[in-house]
């Protein structure tokens, strides 16, 4: 291989002058740009403020995130899928450990599951947090953004009193978890949905989501069709505020979330046509009540349940027998999918796929980006809440 | 030599030379900002001449309207791309003469003519004289000119919308 | 300037020494530079009320660091904006990147000409003073085109292209609700405006043909917010969208003026719209209008200016921000709308003898309903700080 | 349906084309014969039976210590009308691995399938834009293949330390500074001990 | 020579305004640039009826003449610039010359 | 015309009402810290500097097979032959001279995965954070040392169970949770 090759203008992929009208121009926004949540790319074609075609660009965090796997033992790629969606690391390392315990047969304890479901589900909520607040953020009004990020500090200090980490948990293992709550972790939990139900949740619907001024720029803004969304595979929020009721934890229950009652929200399209940037973002806020829901369901659940050794299930060795798997849950941005192919000689799985719901979500993003103006653009990236370390893994 | 002699001296020079720099500037968005200093120049000269109210529309229709318009279609007509808005000058030697006579014709007749200088109204508050003598005197003007500023802004509309099927 | 010249001559042998022309264009020089001065340290001010206000809204503290509670922050920014290297990206069109921020700067100092501060206290009262404030509006305007064009960046022309439709839109409502003032007081001179709204609270022009001007004040209020680029109209500047808007590019000493240009066109707006619809400089009780003699006109309209920068500040940290079809459609299919109606009834009250000193019940409301306002804002404010706490404790147990 | 039924009725559409099937391991899955996989794509997403309008993943696969080396391309698809999962598989060679495209089926393999040629060098046919998504335009090799080996270089950056660079690194010998003493947490280190 | 400004000085310099503009007028090839020089024209124009208005006789009349001008001269450029843009999105130039459908 | 008053009254009442919550929140205490003043109280698992007890460290290298960024490198060789047998905190009789312990801090991922197999439970991670440096060699922690005094008597004779280290720990705060696997 050469030391050095001389740049070429094949490595500068981008729309040319020559592509463009006379009126049009071409605007590239990012990969330093405020508001692409991450290290993102994406052309625009505009016609003054219309955009006639957009390109995203990703790749900027691209972290051989398939080839580290291929190189450590099964526990050890768990710290690695943390760094996937960093913004909701339990998700990314409950969708990894439910593969490989199903590749290994290994079903935890009741007790393990309703701790992995609790904190899914507050993960889900400190997620949608961010989530909701960048929107907020994206489309101007700022103060939303560090209410939410004030309740979201709360969850991440009960992970960070349960397993040490605040961001990069590393807390479920295959076959259960690093550690078992603390002493008043119920409490504490218990403080945290209830300030949530009666604090956060309005105040977030009154400041924010019932506000004119976001009804009206996120309404009738980047409409994704039911049947756009499944051939994109839109998953999660994305899906469902399209208006497609699909939810894994009701669906294909992981992890004990059959015992629970909750309603899956989706999209209404209460101010304009259904699958609008509004409809997305409102399927998050609902879903974050109705997380808060479940936690406090799991929290009754754990109560009850008898303490068993967290790590009881977990195995010395992870070498599981050749054959491979493809497993979904249900992460805070969407469907979740691992598939890994074991070969049965190694502890090293031989090859770990992550289907990456904001991967899809991107990959969609051209088709709605046309013909919306360049600030829709800004609430449609917000809207399909994309994080970057997942897309480019 | 008064006060006023210096602004207006001083005035005489800012117009010109910025008038000069818009018609002769090579560069389009220098011409159209010299402009904003011709403007803002004349404006002076209306203070001086005691006719304020006409100060303030000449700024506010000149500087924040036809200027203003003047650079987006400088910024329309030309692709967003070219960095450099160069334009050309022809014929600029027989233009320069035909512009010296002009002058010198007009300078000619300005000075040569017996003008019936009265006392002249000393600076003082317009503003209501102009608006008795829009509603009094000149109303039929006044209601043309509102009905012509309403057809141009519907023509100009009408002129450079893009049909949609086109 | 009359002072300074008063100061000049009881330096012995200054008037015999001196020509006249001398020492009143040595006193103008010094007098300018004194307002310029005073009138650059109210930014400081309000960028550190505005940052604290910021931060208290959203549970923060805002700048603490610099001086007791943060005090000095803004000082400290200020000086390191002025030391700090000024870039001048390559492409940029240097004579006018340079020009532009003056002309900003420029544009907006210059309102404060014809600002009454007092029956004395007034660079000049002209005769067209309101309609003066409008057009020196559009200085800014082609200041901020040039910077955008300048910057030789996408983004700030876009900024420009923006700021410039969005300021040239919001002045025909701005002029409409304008003339329904003038209309009522007859005059375009602030001073005369101000005088005839003399005499107490109730006879602002807010409450004048109640509730018709309390409309027009908002139409005014709206249009001179979206005019001072402030959200939920900061599209020019969307720094979600076009990073920084037409200031993009700027660094340094440039930012720095741009950013006084933002904050005192914020003062010179709000100090109008209390001098329209607020009484100026009038006291809201005509005995509150003199201390121990002395006329405090110019500080009731600094504190009505303020009160009415910190609705800005306010309505900034709450408002997600409209887009610019929105935008348009707010100013021309809402305000205007508006404007317009309402000089069409004021017009014809005035005309009708029993209607022309406004309706019979105009001073019935202007005390309750400020009094309202002040209590129930008080009451929130007494309460809100031990509310959150409370709630929590209660769902808990 | 469940997979054996999917299985029997691609078969039935198919015959031959469907070289192999497993159906009863946890992740049951048919190989197709590579030319044919567009058109069964179509035909799943088309059947009413059928209607896997959802592709979940695409993933490939490289086995190059088999007999026959080959990779293998997955398709992981789920249906929205019937709640059903299935998988197809297609086997290509390592060397010059083509498939066609399915893009037009399912829109989401767009930038699987790019990712799939960014990573392991499979030609996608008739893809409509078969660019590099994750690496840079200009990189050279298909990583996730298992013969990679990373590059000395990339435009002119060491972007692989050697093991001579790693180890001084550790020692710190590659700045030219000792054992480090002005940290507390380091100060019971000798300043010339510790070294093997 | 006087350099205390009387009627005379401002008709010259109106005069000179005039001639610029004429030279803008006549030797640009851009649109826009020669609209600006109808501009400088119109200006210096309006000049010459303030000076009179506050010199001659007429009172109040020229300054009214004058917003009249103003007028017309917003109306003026609003159409002009909507033909200037409509014949950029024909002939893709600003450049009068490109105007020559209606020549003979 | 209904729609555009609903629109102005919706537009104008909901400003209101976020204008009302700002205005409370004006007034609410204040959740930040000033940090280098006032410092937050980590709970005593937190994930932040590792340590190594050099004293107990029997050099199994367990920990840097276990570390999924290979940021620990242990050198160690066999103790001289008739050497005095010494012993870790948990009585483990320590068999190989580790020379060479190594933790490259700056490539460390915080997962806490080499604590785990640790059989004396000699490497763990302290709630210590304050580690940040302008120079990123600072970030290589070296943990062997030549003048180490180890225990030559053993601690904890062959017990019945081995019970948690506790004897000796040192400065930093022990996890209590970070039991042998």
């Amino acid at each position: 291989m050469s030391a050095t090759r001389p740049i070429t203008s094949a490595d500068t992929v981008g729309w040319r002058i020559d592509d463009i009208g006379p009126d049009e121009m071409i605007l590239s926004m990012g990969p330093q740009h405020p508001s692409t949540h991450g290290v993102l790319r994406i052309e625009l074609i505009t016609d003054g403020e219309l955009v006639r075609d957009a390109r995203p660009h990703i790749g900027y965090l691209h972290r051989c995130f398939e080839k580290h796997c291929e190189n450590v033992d099964y526990p050890g790629v768990i710290p690695y899928t943390d760094r996937l969606d960093y913004v909701a690391s339990m998700g990314n390392s409950l969708g990894y450990c439910l593969a490989v315990e199903k590749l290994l047969a290994i079903e935890p304890s009741p007790y393990v599951q309703t701790i992995r479901v609790i904190m899914a589900e507050l993960q889900r909520i400190a997620s949608h947090c961010v989530a909701i607040g960048t929107y907020g953020m994206d489309l101007g009004a700022f103060t939303p953004f560090l209410h939410l990020l004030r309740d979201r500090e709360k969850i991440l200090d009960v992970f960070e009193w349960t397993c040490g980490a605040r961001l990069l948990y590393n807390y479920n293992w295959v076959g259960g978890v690093s550690h078992d709550v603390p002493e008043g972790f119920v409490k504490a939990c218990r403080e945290i949905v209830s300030e949530f139900d009666q604090i956060t949740y309005p105040e977030l619907v009154n400041l924010l989501i019932g506000n004119k001024i976001f009804i009206s720029r996120t309404a009738g803004v980047g409409v994704v069709s039911r049947e756009l969304a499944i051939s994109y595979d839109l998953t999660g929020p994305n899906l469902r505020g399209s208006g497609v009721k699909y939810d894994l934890r009701k669906d294909e229950p992981y992890s004990g979330y059959e015992n629970y009652t909750f309603e899956v929200p989706v999209g209404e399209g209460q101010y304009g046509p259904k699958g609008s940037c509004f409809d997305r973002n409102w399927v998050r806020v609902v879903e974050m009540k109705e997380s808060a829901r479940i936690v406090s369901q799991a929290l009754d659940r754990l109560e009850k349940l008898d303490k068993t050794d967290v790590r009881e299930k977990v195995p010395k060795r992870v070498k599981p027998a050749k054959g491979e798997v493809f497993a979904r849950s249900e992460a805070a941005r969407g469907n979740l999918g691992y598939y890994v192919v074991a070969d049965g000689t190694a502890v090293n799985p031989y090859r770990v796929k992550v289907k990456s719901p904001c991967f899809t979500a991107m990959s969609a993003f051209h088709h709605v980006a046309r013909g919306v103006m360049i600030a829709d653009i800004i609430a449609l990236i917000g809207s399909f809440d994309v994080v970057l370390g997942e897309i480019d893994r | 030599m008064t006060a006023s002699a210096v602004v207006f001296w001083v005035l005489t020079l800012i117009v010109l030379a910025s008038a000069a720099v818009v018609v002769l500037s090579r560069s389009l968005i220098n011409s159209a900002f010299a402009l904003l200093a011709t403007f803002s120049g004349v404006a002076g000269f209306y203070v001086l001449l005691g006719a304020d109210f006409l100060a303030a529309v000449q700024f506010l229709v000149y500087v924040g309207g036809i200027l203003i318009l003047l650079v987006f279609g400088v910024m329309l007509t030309h692709r967003i791309q070219d960095l450099d808005l160069r334009a050309e000058a022809r014929q600029l030697v027989p233009g320069l003469f035909v512009a010296a006579g002009v002058f010198i014709l007009l300078a000619a007749v300005a000075t040569r003519t017996p003008w019936a200088i009265g006392a002249g109204r000393l600076p003082s508050a317009t503003t209501a004289e102009i608006g008795r003598a829009f509603l009094g005197k000149y109303l039929l003007p006044f209601e043309a000119a509102s009905i012509l500023l309403l057809v141009a802004l519907i023509g100009a509309a009408l002129i450079v919308r893009k049909r949609e099927d086109a | 300037m009359d002072a300074l010249l008063r100061l000049f001559s009881l330096i012995p042998g200054w008037d015999q020494n001196v020509p006249a022309w001398a020492s009143i264009s040595l006193a103008g020089l010094l007098a300018a530079g004194l307002c310029l001065g005073f009138i650059s340290l109210g930014p400081v001010g309000y960028v550190y009320v505005e940052r604290k206000l910021a931060g208290f809204m959203q549970d923060r503290l805002g700048p603490m660091r610099v001086g007791p509670w943060g005090l000095l922050q803004t000082i400290a920014d200020t000086i390191k904006l002025l030391f700090k290297e000024a870039i001048f990206p390559a492409a940029v069109n240097r004579p006018l990147f340079v020009v532009a921020p003056c002309l900003v700067v420029i544009g907006a100092f210059m309102g404060f000409a014809v600002l009454p501060f007092s029956p004395t206290w007034q660079g000049t009262d002209l005769d067209v003073g309101a309609f003066y404030v409008i057009a020196i509006g559009s200085l800014s305007t082609v200041g901020l085109i040039m910077a955008g064009w300048a910057s030789n960046n996408k983004y700030a022309l876009f900024g420009a292209m923006r700021s410039a439709a969005q300021i040239v839109s919001y002045e025909i409502p701005a002029v409409m609700s304008l003339i329904v003032v003038v209309m009522i007081a007859g005059s375009l001179s602030l001073q005369q405006i101000v005088a005839a709204q003399a005499g107490g609270l109730h006879n602002w022009f807010l409450w004048k043909f109640f509730p018709l001007n309390v409309i027009a004040f908002l139409v005014f209020f709206t249009a001179t917010l979206a005019e001072c680029n402030r959200t939920p109209f900061d599209i020019p500047e969307a720094e979600s969208e076009l990073v920084a808007g037409f200031h993009t590019e700027y660094s340094g000493f440039f930012f720095a003026m741009f950013f006084l240009a933002e904050y005192t066109e914020m003062f010179v707006a709000s100090a109008m719209v209390s001098v329209l619809f607020l009484g100026g400089f009038a006291a809201p009780l005509p005995v509150l209008q003199t201390v121990a003699g002395f006329d405090i006109g110019p500080v009731w309209l600094i504190a009505k200016a303020w009160a009415l920068v910190f609705v800005h500040m306010w309505l900034r940290w709450t408002l997600p921000r409209l887009r610019v079809d929105q935008l348009m459609h707010v100013a021309w299919k809402v305000l205007l709308p508006i404007a317009l109606f309402l000089i069409v009834v004021i017009g014809g009250l005035l005309t009708a003898p029993a209607t022309a000193g406004g309706f019979p019940w105009d001073p019935w409301f202007g005390w309750p309903l400020t009094a309202l306002l002040c209590g129930y804002l008080m009451l929130t404010a007494l309460r809100a700080w031990r509310w959150h706490a409370r709630q929590v404790r209660e769902a808990v147990a | 349906m469940t997979p054996a039924e999917i299985c029997t009725k691609l078969q039935e559409k198919f015959g031959a084309d469907v070289v192999s099937a497993l159906v009863e391991a946890a992740s049951p899955y048919v190989v197709v014969k590579t030319e044919r996989i567009a058109e069964v794509a179509a035909f799943c997403k088309a059947d009413p039976a059928l209607v896997l309008d959802n592709l979940l993943c695409l993933s490939a696969v490289d086995f190059h210590k088999e007999k026959e080396p080959r990779m293998e391309v997955v398709y992981h698809l789920f249906s929205y009308t019937h709640f059903h999962r299935f998988a197809l598989k297609v086997h290509v060679p390592r060397e010059g691995a083509r498939v066609p495209t399915v893009e037009a089926t399912w829109g989401a393999a767009n930038w699987h399938e790019r990712e799939a040629w960014d990573l392991f060098g499979i030609v996608f046919d008739g893809h409509p834009d078969l660019r590099r998504i994750l690496l840079p335009d200009d990189w050279e090799g298909h990583p996730l293949r298992k013969d990679w080996t990373d590059p000395d270089f990339y435009r002119g950056m060491r972007v692989k330390p050697t093991e001579q660079m790693a180890d001084k690194a550790m020692k710190g010998e590659e700045f030219g500074t000792g054992p480090f003493q002005h940290d507390p947490f380091n100060a019971h280190v000798p300043v010339s001990g510790g070294e093997a | 020579m006087n350099l205390e400004p009387t009627l005379a000085h401002y008709l010259l310099v109106s005069a000179a305004l005039f001639a610029l503009g004429l030279l803008g007028l006549i030797t640009r090839r851009n649109a826009v640039q020669a609209l600006m020089g109808v501009e400088l024209m119109l200006n210096s124009a309006n000049l010459n009826l303030v000076a009179f208005s506050r010199f001659g006789t007429g009172g109040i009349d020229g300054q009214v003449f004058g917003t009249f001008v103003i007028v017309v001269a917003a109306a003026e450029v609003a159409v002009a610039l909507a033909l200037v843009l409509a014949l950029y999105r024909m002939r893709r130039t600003p450049n009068l010359d490109a105007a020559t459908t209606l020549r003979g | 015309m209904k729609t555009w008053f609903a629109d102005l009254w919706s537009g104008f009442y909901t400003v209101l009402v976020g204008m009302d919550i700002t205005w409370r929140h004006l007034f609410t205490p204040k959740v930040v810290l000033q940090y280098p003043e006032q410092k937050w109280t980590l709970p005593p698992k937190s994930r932040m500097r590792l340590h190594l007890k050099y004293e107990d460290c029997i050099g199994c290298g367990q920990c840097a097979r276990a570390c999924p960024v290979n940021c620990i490198s242990i050198k160690a060789d066999k103790r001289a032959a008739g050497s005095a047998p010494i012993y870790a905190a948990n009585g483990q009789a320590i068999k190989l001279d580790v020379k060479v312990f190594d933790i490259d801090m700056s490539l460390c991922c915080y997962c806490n995965l080499c604590t785990y197999p640790c059989p004396t439970d000699c490497i763990y991670m302290t709630p210590e954070y304050e580690f940040a440096s302008t120079d990123i060699r600072d970030h290589l922690y070296r943990f062997a040392k030549p003048d180490a005094v180890f225990l030559t008597v053993n601690p904890k004779p062959p017990a019945p169970a081995p019970a948690p280290a506790a004897a000796a720990a040192a400065a930093a705060p022990k996890p209590t949770e970070g039991g042998a696997a």
